[in-house]
């Protein structure tokens, strides 16, 4: 269970929305009662709602850039969903579901993308850290972050999300190696969606990815990542062993960009619609429902609840995104230091008073 | 001659280097069938394979060390960092390699490669697709830096970047990619110096020395300058180190005014560089001290802030109604 | 008070912050059992054990990411870079995370990092060991650069750099760990600011701008200059960035004439800032050019030519010579 | 055979000096004869003398530093000697020995650590990179310079050597991720020599270094690197896979580090004396000169031969760098550039004249 190289992948549900039945990792997910299914399917509808309204914000100018998690959601709810409060995590651009799993305040999760601000919340409201654009760089952030947990005393945990093209990172690698020389306590969670933008996941890694931790003294996992009940089970097993101060674990989600990389980007040049097309059949979402379905728990009214949810939510973005307050013009000074600069005060005087020689009529 | 934009007359330019020389080879990220995220290298994996345009793994350390390797064997790699703030992974490559390796082996070993950044911002991104991380290479001794303002600079200079046999940092002003222009693509790379400065504009008061992305607004700022009465000539870089600074001593003697212009922060950036040589070749030419129109000494900030942090038309007229000592924002500064 | 080396103050210094503050911790490569290369945490791991004075594996940006981690957790990571030339693996880490955190998260999340390096040469060392990177962080907006010149300074900064809230990088004159002085470690952090220069000889016809290594040959040049009839002003900056100005300005406003001298190339240096800074705040008072006396523009070479890159006492007083009109080397000079 | 993650380790040569029979490696040293056994023992010897001499120098200040390679002899010669001429060598400061392999001057061995310059040969002389100080920068430069092979069409193979504590470094991850993705012809020489400066090899890896390369889809092997034999097996076959377009391959050899780090370092801070003795018996040259006695080559007049050889080179060596001519003052200014600067030409003109200032009487 915990060495995997040989490409086998774990999977839990099937994407027909069969329970497949799996003695390592079933008593992981035995807690996993009707409400709690209903409820993990409701967050993945409800993101991938967010994320719809977030392109659509985009396509009408609202928002200058969007990152769609589009297919992604069983990775991050599965995995969102089993963190605990004071666990922290680290992640890309790309984990606005985890983001909605740790309670972010919906508005804030548009900040970056439209360009008001470069982090959309305070980290340590939702224990998260802000998306990270240098690919890679947050997995020895989470790994430093263990390690104070780990001096601390504590069982907390930190996880750290990033694709497949990551992993070629020397920082991604060199997280691996320091997460291993200290045991610290880190998932590394890498949602391998097959792109990273243009290059599919074969120019990355020859083999599958999850063999590589293994040589690093890493116990991996390679699951279904559009199983959201293979995700929870992985991911509690990888905190668990963290949590019981047995080092680090990395997990590969094996997934697929339904999307764009970007609304800036164009997949019409590289993807090939029938690869698309094969990853369809296994929605993540999808398998849910037929699951749900098959235990008779999808009524019209669990759907209409859920549909209601996900309105209301796509209302308070948009409502949140578009009465966003403009950042001030003298707030480009502001937190470049937490201490006064000298140097800096001077400039920021010296431009407040260029601001005013306009209104003064210069 | 013919019409194209910026991004197309590098594109051409870079065709063309792949057609004269077969050591020449692209690496960069999803610079192949997706032709880059700016399409700068549109087309030229489909015409010249993918052994000569190569999509590398996502590893900046990678493309910059793999591409040392090809350069020992006689190749002239030229690498794409897909933005300005992702070259900082290939920084040891660059500054302890690239940078070093000629002077290193007593010139045994050669580094002609190219690194192609596009850089700098006003495109309304996110962090680190907008900086201006220049003034880090013109630092390194053993580099060559240069910028291109137009098309037919872009055609031409990345010819002669990648004909050069020293490593060269190619900053293109990515804002300025869709910029028409004419472009002769017969002039072949030997035709200019890699080192010399451009006059774009002549005037007699004030020199405005400018490169890349700010070239464009320098011209404006003349333009709107001498509604004014303030003859103003901008000078246009394009080889950032080494500097031509004859064509701007010569200049400077002239008006005796100098504004320099750039979009990175400005403590410690290119601006410093120009104002202290310049200081000490004309001292006694010099009626007022240099000005900087710089970036502020912040991180780049978020998209609604750039207009800001920008260096545009206004503040470019604010400095040089100050060299003038004309009235100016600064006028009643009582500041430190 | 009690006389050590720089070294030993710096360790001490150390010693003080581990003890002080529970949260501070060492990490680097080799500073456990073996005390460092220079033997600057000789010791402390002995004493405070090896979750607080950790040895590493063997990668920068490990080092530096870590420590942006253990940042984010509360921790005041303070980490040693083995060489100047080694810090390049982690220059991405240090620019695009530990300069950039406190303003991308608004203020929320704070990097009291601090990043010692041994610079400089003059030690015989072969490539990478002799450098002086500190241009590549002052030109870096969000970090602190600081260097210190004598064991006083070395034990009280480096306390001061750890307890600071702002990352900083801490550059150490390697060449000066084995000189002696008085320290008081009395002395607390929060006592000084870690933004003042010093001036460290009076004078009235010459500023002379130092920091680190150079101190000492500047305060020689000083009374080499005063035997010649020459007043010299000597300031140590301590602080790089940002540069206490205020304390530049009124030497030279003073004395009308300044020479800056770093060990860096002169390229974009730190020398241009302070020449193009001082020149604007005091363009009037000048009686020459600001002249600049640093390594060459060339890579660090080889041990047996680095007297002739390093700036040395006679290089001072030549352009002392230069900004005072005096005969000097470039007097028949008839270069471009 | 390829792909080796269980600690295990070949051994063709014991350290007594047995011949160890090893079905898949016997092939490869077949046409090991006793003139050639005999060779790579003289080889052995010479550069643990050149080293020995080196020590020497540096202790009496005729070089400023020395990284001796004593304990990885068999580790050096065994690979080195099975290059072609036209395969190139990109190694780090340690490989000394390699170098003589590839039959670099004697005087340019030393050129570096008298501090004469920064590289002591002319790299396409011996096809071979000058030393090279940034931990694992190397191994990027193998690789490119194996594409470069690759796409020349050519059976040229490209080595890289590091040290166990390099592993650690993203460049060296980066190198083998490459190598991977285009199936380079290059070879990853690891020298396992237990430690980096001061740390063990533990602190690095807490698994055998071997073991990571299959996870990057490099097959490796994990060899006694004090076993001359051995080291030449496991580096034939890499070479061979390479060749025949087969790509990469990672080789652990696991030696000791007899001596310090270098002549500046001071072991007695950080190795345990009774871990030295360990490795002692395992000497690598010891166990040749046991297997040579068995085979009754080890006759005074061979070993005569040898140490005349040998304290020929170390003659030779101490009078090259004895003799070694000064750099030029105004050579610090040359070759920045493989074209003229305006800028350097202006401050090497000034120097100049600053120079002639004195000796014109200032
Ligand atoms: C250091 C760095 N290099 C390049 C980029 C440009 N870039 C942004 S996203 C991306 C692809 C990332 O792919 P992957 O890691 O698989 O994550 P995904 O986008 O698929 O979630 C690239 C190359 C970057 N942001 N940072
Ligand atoms: C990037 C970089 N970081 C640190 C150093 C300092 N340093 C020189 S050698 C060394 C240890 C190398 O160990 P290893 O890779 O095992 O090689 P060995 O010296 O044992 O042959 C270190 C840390 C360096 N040269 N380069
Ligand atoms: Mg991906
Ligand atoms: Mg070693």
């Amino acid at each position: 269970m915990s060495s995997v190289d040989d490409g086998g992948l774990v999977q839990l549900l099937s994407p027909t929305g069969e329970r497949v039945k799996n003695a390592d990792y079933d008593s992981w997910v035995e807690d996993v009662d009707d409400a709690q299914l209903k409820s993990l399917y409701e967050d993945m509808v409800v993101v991938r709602r967010i994320d719809t309204e977030a392109t659509a914000l985009q396509r009408q100018g609202e928002l200058g850039l969007w990152p769609p998690l589009l297919g992604q959601e069983a990775a991050q709810i599965g995995s969102g969903r089993t963190l605990r409060e004071d666990d922290f995590v680290f992640g890309s651009y790309r984990e606005n579901g985890v983001a909605y799993c740790r309670g972010v305040d919906y508005t804030d999760i548009m900040r970056v993308w439209r360009g008001n601000a470069h982090a959309g919340w305070n980290p340590y409201d939702i224990n998260m850290a802000p998306s990270q654009v240098i690919i890679g760089a947050q997995t020895l952030h989470a790994t430093g972050y263990a390690l104070g947990c780990q001096q601390d005393g504590v069982d907390t945990v930190a996880i750290s999300y990033f694709g497949d093209g990551a992993t070629s990172q020397g920082d991604v690698n060199e997280a691996m190696i320091f997460a291993a020389s200290y045991q610290a306590p880190v998932v590394f969670f890498c949602q391998n969606n097959q792109w990273a933008i243009s290059e599919p996941v074969g120019l990355q890694a020859r083999t599958p990815i999850a063999g590589r931790a293994p040589g690093f003294g890493i116990p991996s996992m390679r699951v279904d990542g559009n199983d959201v009940l293979a995700v929870m089970a992985a991911t509690r097993i990888a905190l668990d062993r963290a949590r019981s101060g047995n080092g680090p674990t990395f997990i590969e989600a094996v997934t697929y960009r339904m999307g764009p990389h970007t609304t800036s980007d164009d997949p019409s040049r590289y993807v090939d619609v029938l690869e698309r097309e094969d990853w369809q059949v296994k929605d993540p979402i999808v398998r849910v429902e037929a699951y749900l379905k098959s235990k008779d728990l999808l009524t019209e009214e669990f759907q209409a609840g859920v549909k209601a949810k996900a309105d209301d939510v796509a209302k308070k973005i948009r409502a949140g995104t578009l009465n966003m307050e403009e950042p001030d013009a003298l707030s480009v000074f502001d937190n470049v230091y937490s201490t006064s600069s000298s140097w800096l005060d001077r400039q920021k005087n010296q431009y407040s008073h260029y601001l005013q020689s306009f209104e003064g009529g210069h | 001659m013919s019409t194209m934009t910026l991004s197309r007359a590098i594109n051409s330019g870079l065709r063309k280097a792949l057609e004269d020389d077969p050591k020449v080879v692209l690496m960069g990220e999803d610079i192949g069938k997706l032709g880059g995220v700016f399409r700068v290298t549109d087309g030229l994996q489909k015409d010249f394979g993918a052994h000569r345009v190569m999509d590398t793994p996502l590893a900046e350390a990678g493309i910059i060390g793999t591409a040392v390797g090809l350069a020992y064997r006689g190749y002239r790699p030229v690498c794409e960092i897909q933005f300005d703030g992702f070259i900082y992974p290939g920084f040891d490559q660059i500054v302890t390699q690239v940078a070093k390796l000629h002077y290193r082996t007593g010139g045994a070993v050669k580094m002609p490669i190219t690194i192609r950044v596009p850089f700098g911002g006003g495109i309304g991104a996110v962090e680190h697709h907008s900086e201006s991380p220049e003034a880090y290479f013109t630092h390194t001794s053993g580099l060559r830096v240069v910028s291109c303002s137009n098309p037919q600079d872009a055609h031409t200079m990345v010819r002669q970047a990648i004909a050069s046999d020293d490593p060269v940092l190619f900053f293109e002003p990515k804002r300025r990619y869709w910029t028409k222009g004419e472009v002769n693509e017969e002039i072949t790379a030997d035709t200019l110096s890699l080192e010399s400065a451009a006059v774009v504009n002549s005037g007699n008061d004030v020199t405005l020395v400018s490169f890349g992305p700010l070239v464009a607004t320098a011209r404006d700022a003349a333009i709107a300058a001498s509604d004014e009465g303030v003859s103003v000539e901008v000078i246009d870089l394009r080889s950032l180190s080494p500097i031509d600074f004859a064509t701007i001593e010569a200049s400077v003697r002239k008006t005796g005014r100098l504004v320099i212009t750039h979009e990175a922060q400005q403590f410690g950036g290119l601006g410093a560089e120009i104002a202290a040589s310049i200081t000490q070749r004309c001292f006694y030419y010099l009626e007022a001290a240099p000005e900087r129109v710089t970036g502020f000494d912040t991180p780049y900030p978020a998209a609604k802030l750039e207009d800001h942090f920008l260096p545009n038309l206004d503040r470019m007229l604010d400095a040089v109604d100050r060299v003038m000592g004309k009235d100016n924002s600064l006028s009643n500064w009582k500041g430190q």
